[in-house]
């Protein structure tokens, strides 16, 4: 725990356009969306632990707004911190695209935006990766399919 | 008119010569569509297209209690089904803060090594037959039958177990269990060398492997590619090391690494995995605990308290992370499940381009894809 | 000269790792060892599955054409896919009290993932494994059954004396 | 020399014998002709069914496996079923295929190898057509088959198709140098191309024996080259399964299919048979020097049965070869086609002048 303790005071100076708190696993920062490629950028470029290695990037409909969540480790020390956004726009919500940073991002990107509607700037190739482009955005909770869904009783 | 059109495929906007590959095709297995665009017999770009056997997991899981989403998990990575179950119970075992007993601990690293070693004779079998060798099919699956078959003495099923659940396991192992595994080392300690000379070291498999679909430690970090595939370009993202978790921090096991990117040296650390999961197999018979508990006490609803969770587990193909956001309701909020296979498709294109179409089958192979873990 | 000397031990060491693949080949077709094909139909009467093998769920009943479900509707609320439907209805015992007794316990073998939550559940371990595997049929419909006996009762709870 | 009452010849001099005497000679010679034909579409239609069975029980075995087994006894009649089976499928035809080559295509494939058989020496006596070229015949004739499989490729308009017959095109035509090569080692040592002549040299020993190590070099470069030849084992990038799904026949269906199927196994019959002739002493029987006693033995044993024996031996191999090895990349195909086999043959051939010309062979 002391290490991650440390890491969270090293980011919160070295990181100085988000908020940095302890989550109950990792280290999380929260940033606004517009400064959030800014963020990335900086967290990959630190010098002793790089967060090189884009584990896992995935969305949460929280109904009024969407939750972005970039899981990143530092392949040096095997570090994993969390970097979050949150996006109010629930109608049409945007935000700046990583894939430059990380490549694994673009296709990750392009599966928060079949599912999840969220388009992301400067994307290279932003595509539908399942579904078909009329198709609604299944994973946002008000998404509703007469056709094919079944609903079962809880 | 009929022609104008063919002259316009033929000449118009890509001169490219286009063939897909799938989602029918004897080396994607599975529906996986790959378009090819080729230059003779050169490729020049690799199109992955999936969602052909989407099925919405994730949301499904929102819908299910988590004793509930662990026979989904089988569903995904069905080749790895115990590590992809032992995800989900970890994450709620670790959420509840519940201490499962030490031999369940046990039993659960044995599962995983042996669908490790299944897994891993599925692809050797495959990626033979990629590759034309049509015999080392047999001989893979000859010996993947014993680990199924001490599977179906155990749990009553070969391929999706659900067997491990949030606070143990779902009934205690077989009484035969401890001298089958054992058994089963001992046979397939004397099949290795056959595997060796039968392929690993034939001058015709070296021609087609070494040097070809090069990734280097750099590429295979930017793309997240993890398991086996990355451990090949040196990129050292075992789980079990990084992020010990049951029983793996108190085995003494080597992560393999090997230097060179190349399909070789993805085929030689799998190779040398197999072995090591039987090292690491030993050892566990050795230590696991007699007795017959195999499950921690637990409330009948499972309710994670609010808040987010996140797990990583080292499956026979990468890196499976759950990521799971709880309103202190009996359903989770949203589930996510980061599989290895995502990540490892998509470095296709830069592995194969510039290659033959007979390199590309080589690389699809060693990237050792599963399709439903694709697409969730 | 060094090269043609390369030239021809590369060829040598070729032929050679070629030979130790025929080898093994060579080997089980002199000598087969183990045939791992099963003849599924012929062997039929021999071919037995594990006791734990998860064929389909099934309601065991005993002799005097009796079960232990109490039709609570436990194994319905935790099945994951709705592959178990419970009727009851009420019918009053002896004391006059209306109580609930099974009338159908419908199962779904389609739609069956075979996670054994039912089972683990079940208060009266009323339902368990089947090694039956023969599922195969024309029409869907088939696979939806009923896992109570037709006339079959609840058993009662042995009074210790 | 093997006992004469094993000789075909009087069997074949008698039925003319009967013929020309109760028609006219031309006639005889058109009622011989209809029956050699009719001899040999029954001698392929049954090998051709035999290859195949064999071939799926030796690779059962060689996998731990039974291989055939439910259509007659040890699954006897496997192959029988499966050609009717294909008679009764649907030919599907191929929208925009060229039609007309589409259809030819399967007919050069087989007739390709059905004319190299008619060169070939069965038994004593047992031959359509000696020619005095006999061996340049056959490498001749089993080239054609290439035609047919470019067009087959070209005609399907199928993009897997094309490539496959690209592949098989290139694959081909360099190999060809190679068989032509390795046996013109042996034209070197018997001094004929005339196949009767070849096999009447090896009467007192076969070549791959005679001519020590440089014809078992020549023996295997064949083999090599061969299997290349006919798209087989290792050397399979025509058809490639894992690659291009069926590569040149992907579009072929029923019947048209069978007939590519049963040409590459008859060409795998054609070229151990060639391999037998050649190397392997043909019909001869097998002698050890002046051992009498064992040699009058081995003369009893019809020559038939040593011709036939012989190539299933090599066939053998061939399939062993197809069963163990993954396949080349194209461009490593044909590096090892125009780097070792070559190189290695032209030697080997040189060699053999020299050898032949000094007289160091066992005569």
């Amino acid at each position: 725990m002391d290490n991650k303790t440390d890491l969270v005071e090293v980011l919160s100076k070295l990181i100085p356009l988000g908020k940095v708190t302890m989550g109950n696993q990792y280290p999380e920062i929260i940033v606004d969306p517009d400064k959030l490629h800014k963020t990335a950028l900086a967290l990959k470029d630190l010098k002793t632990t790089p967060f090189d290695f884009l584990i896992d990037v995935t969305a949460v409909d929280f109904v009024t707004h969407f939750l972005l969540v970039f899981h990143l480790e530092s392949t040096n020390t095997h570090e994993v911190i969390v970097l979050k956004t949150q996006l109010e726009d629930h109608d049409s919500p945007f935000v700046d695209s990583v894939s430059d940073l990380w490549p694994t991002a673009e296709f990750q990107e392009r599966e928060i935006f079949d599912l999840f509607g969220i388009r992301f700037n400067n994307h290279p190739d932003l595509r539908r990766l399942f579904m078909e482009d009329d198709y609604g955005y299944p994973l946002r909770k008000d998404f509703k399919d007469e056709i094919n869904i079944i609903e079962y009783p809880n | 008119m009929s022609e104008e059109i063919i002259k316009n495929i033929m000449v118009g906007e890509h001169e490219d010569y286009l063939i897909n590959m799938g989602p029918q095709h004897p080396s994607t297995h599975g529906v996986l569509r790959l378009e090819v665009s080729l230059n003779g017999e050169d490729v020049k770009k690799v199109t992955p297209h999936i969602g052909y056997i989407h099925r919405s997991i994730e949301k499904m899981c929102e819908k299910d209690t988590y004793k509930q989403i662990i026979h989904l998990t089988d569903r995904m990575d069905y080749l790895s089904a115990h590590m992809n179950n032992e995800a989900v119970s970890l994450l709620v075992e670790n959420a509840l803060q519940i201490e499962v007993p030490e031999r369940v601990k046990y039993i659960r690293a044995i599962l995983d090594e042996l669908s490790r070693i299944a897994s891993h004779h599925l692809w050797w079998s495959a990626f033979g037959m990629d590759l034309g060798a049509l015999t080392t099919f047999f001989y893979g699956l000859r010996d993947r039958e014993k680990i199924l078959a001490i599977f179906e003495e155990s749990f009553g099923s070969r391929l999706l177990h659900s067997f491990i659940t949030p606070g143990g396991l779902m009934h205690d192992v077989h009484s035969n269990f401890r001298k089958d595994t054992l058994e089963f080392i001992k046979y397939f300690r004397k099949k290795l060398p056959e595997y060796k000379s039968l392929l690993t070291d034939n001058i015709i498999f070296h021609q087609r492997t070494k040097g070809v679909g090069k990734m280097d430690k750099k590429t295979s970090v930017a793309y997240g590619v993890t398991g086996p595939s990355g451990r090949g370009s040196g990129f050292s993202c075992d789980v079990r090391k990084i992020a010990p978790y049951g029983v793996y921090d108190q085995i003494e096991f080597n992560e393999i690494l090997k230097n060179d990117g190349d399909v070789f040296s993805r085929y030689l650390v799998r190779m040398e995995e197999m072995e090591e999961s039987m090292n690491i197999l030993e050892q566990l018979i050795d230590k696991m605990p007699d007795g017959n508990e195999y499950t921690a006490k637990m409330k009948a609803i499972v309710k994670l308290p609010e808040g987010e969770y996140y797990q990583r587990v080292e499956t026979a193909r990468g890196e499976l992370g759950v990521y799971v956001v709880s309103t202190g309701a009996k359903h989770p909020y949203r589930v996510r499940f980061r599989t290895p296979n995502f990540s490892n498709l998509f470095v296709l294109n830069n592995l194969a381009k510039g290659g033959k179409i007979a390199d590309l089958v080589a690389i699809s192979g060693s990237l050792d894809l599963v399709i439903p873990d694709i697409d969730r | 000269m060094n090269s043609i000397i390369k030239y021809f031990s590369d060829i040598f060491k070729g032929v050679h790792t070629l030979w130790e693949g025929m080898k093994v080949t060579g080997k089980y077709f002199v000598s087969p060892g183990e045939i791992v094909t099963e003849q599924y139909p012929e062997n039929r009467d021999t071919l037995k599955m594990t006791d734990r093998f998860k064929g389909e769920v099934i309601m065991p009943h005993d002799e005097n054409n009796q079960h232990k479900c109490t039709g609570c509707g436990i194994c319905e609320i935790n099945c994951p896919n709705g592959s178990i439907e419970i009727v009851t209805r009420k019918v009053p015992n002896e004391n006059g009290k209306m109580v609930k007794i099974i009338d159908k316990h419908i199962y779904h073998l389609a739609m069956c993932t075979f996670c054994e939550l039912c089972i683990k559940t079940c208060p009266s371990d009323a339902i368990t494994w089947g090694t039956d595997f023969e599922h195969a049929m024309f029409d869907r419909s088939k696979l939806t059954k009923v896992l109570n006996h037709p006339g079959s009762s609840l058993k009662k709870k042995e009074v210790k004396s | 020399m093997i006992l004469d009452i094993y000789s075909f010849s009087t069997l074949t001099h008698s039925i003319n014998k009967g013929l020309n005497a109760v028609m006219s000679p031309l006639l005889a010679t058109i009622v011989e002709l209809v029956i050699v034909g009719v001899l040999f579409l029954m001698l392929y239609a049954v090998l051709g069914l035999f290859l195949v069975y064999l071939e799926r029980k030796v690779c059962a075995v060689m996998q731990n496996r039974i291989g055939p087994n439910r259509v007659g006894r040890w699954g006897m009649f496997q192959t029988i079923a499966d050609l009717i089976k294909l008679l009764m499928k649907e030919l599907i035809p191929i929208k925009r295929a060229d039609q007309f080559l589409f259809n030819l295509a399967p007919f050069i494939v087989i007739i390709a190898s059905f004319m190299a058989m008619a060169a070939l020496p069965f038994a004593k006596g047992l031959q359509a057509i000696d020619f005095n070229i006999g061996i340049f015949y056959i490498i001749a004739v089993s080239s054609l088959g290439v035609i047919g499989i470019l067009i087959a490729g070209w005609s399907s308009n199928s993009k897997y198709s094309l490539v496959g017959a690209m592949r098989s095109g290139a694959q081909i035509v360099s190999y060809e140098l190679s068989v032509g090569l390795s046996l013109l080692s042996i034209v070197i040592f018997s001094g004929s191309m005339q196949l009767s002549t070849v096999i009447a040299s090896q009467a007192d020993g076969w070549w791959i024996f005679k001519g020590q190590i440089p014809a078992i070099i020549a023996f295997i470069l064949y083999l090599v080259a061969g299997t290349a030849e006919i798209n087989r084992g290792p050397f399979d990038l025509a058809e490639a399964e894992s690659e291009l799904t069926a590569g040149f026949h992907t579009e072929y269906s029923g019947i048209k299919f069978a007939f590519f199927f049963l040409a590459e196994y008859m060409n795998m019959f054609i070229v151990a048979a060639i391999a037998t002739t050649m190397f392997l002493g043909g019909w001869m029987p097998f002698h050890i020097g002046d051992w009498t006693g064992f040699n009058h033995i081995m003369d009893y044993i019809p020559s038939i049965v040593w011709f036939f024996g012989k190539t299933f031996v090599v066939i053998y191999l061939i399939m062993w070869f197809k069963w163990t090895f993954p396949r080349l990349r194209i461009d490593q195909l044909l590096n090892l086609e125009w780097k070792y086999l070559l190189p290695l043959n032209l030697m080997n051939t040189v060699f053999i002048s020299f050898i032949v010309l000094m007289g160091w062979y066992f005569k």
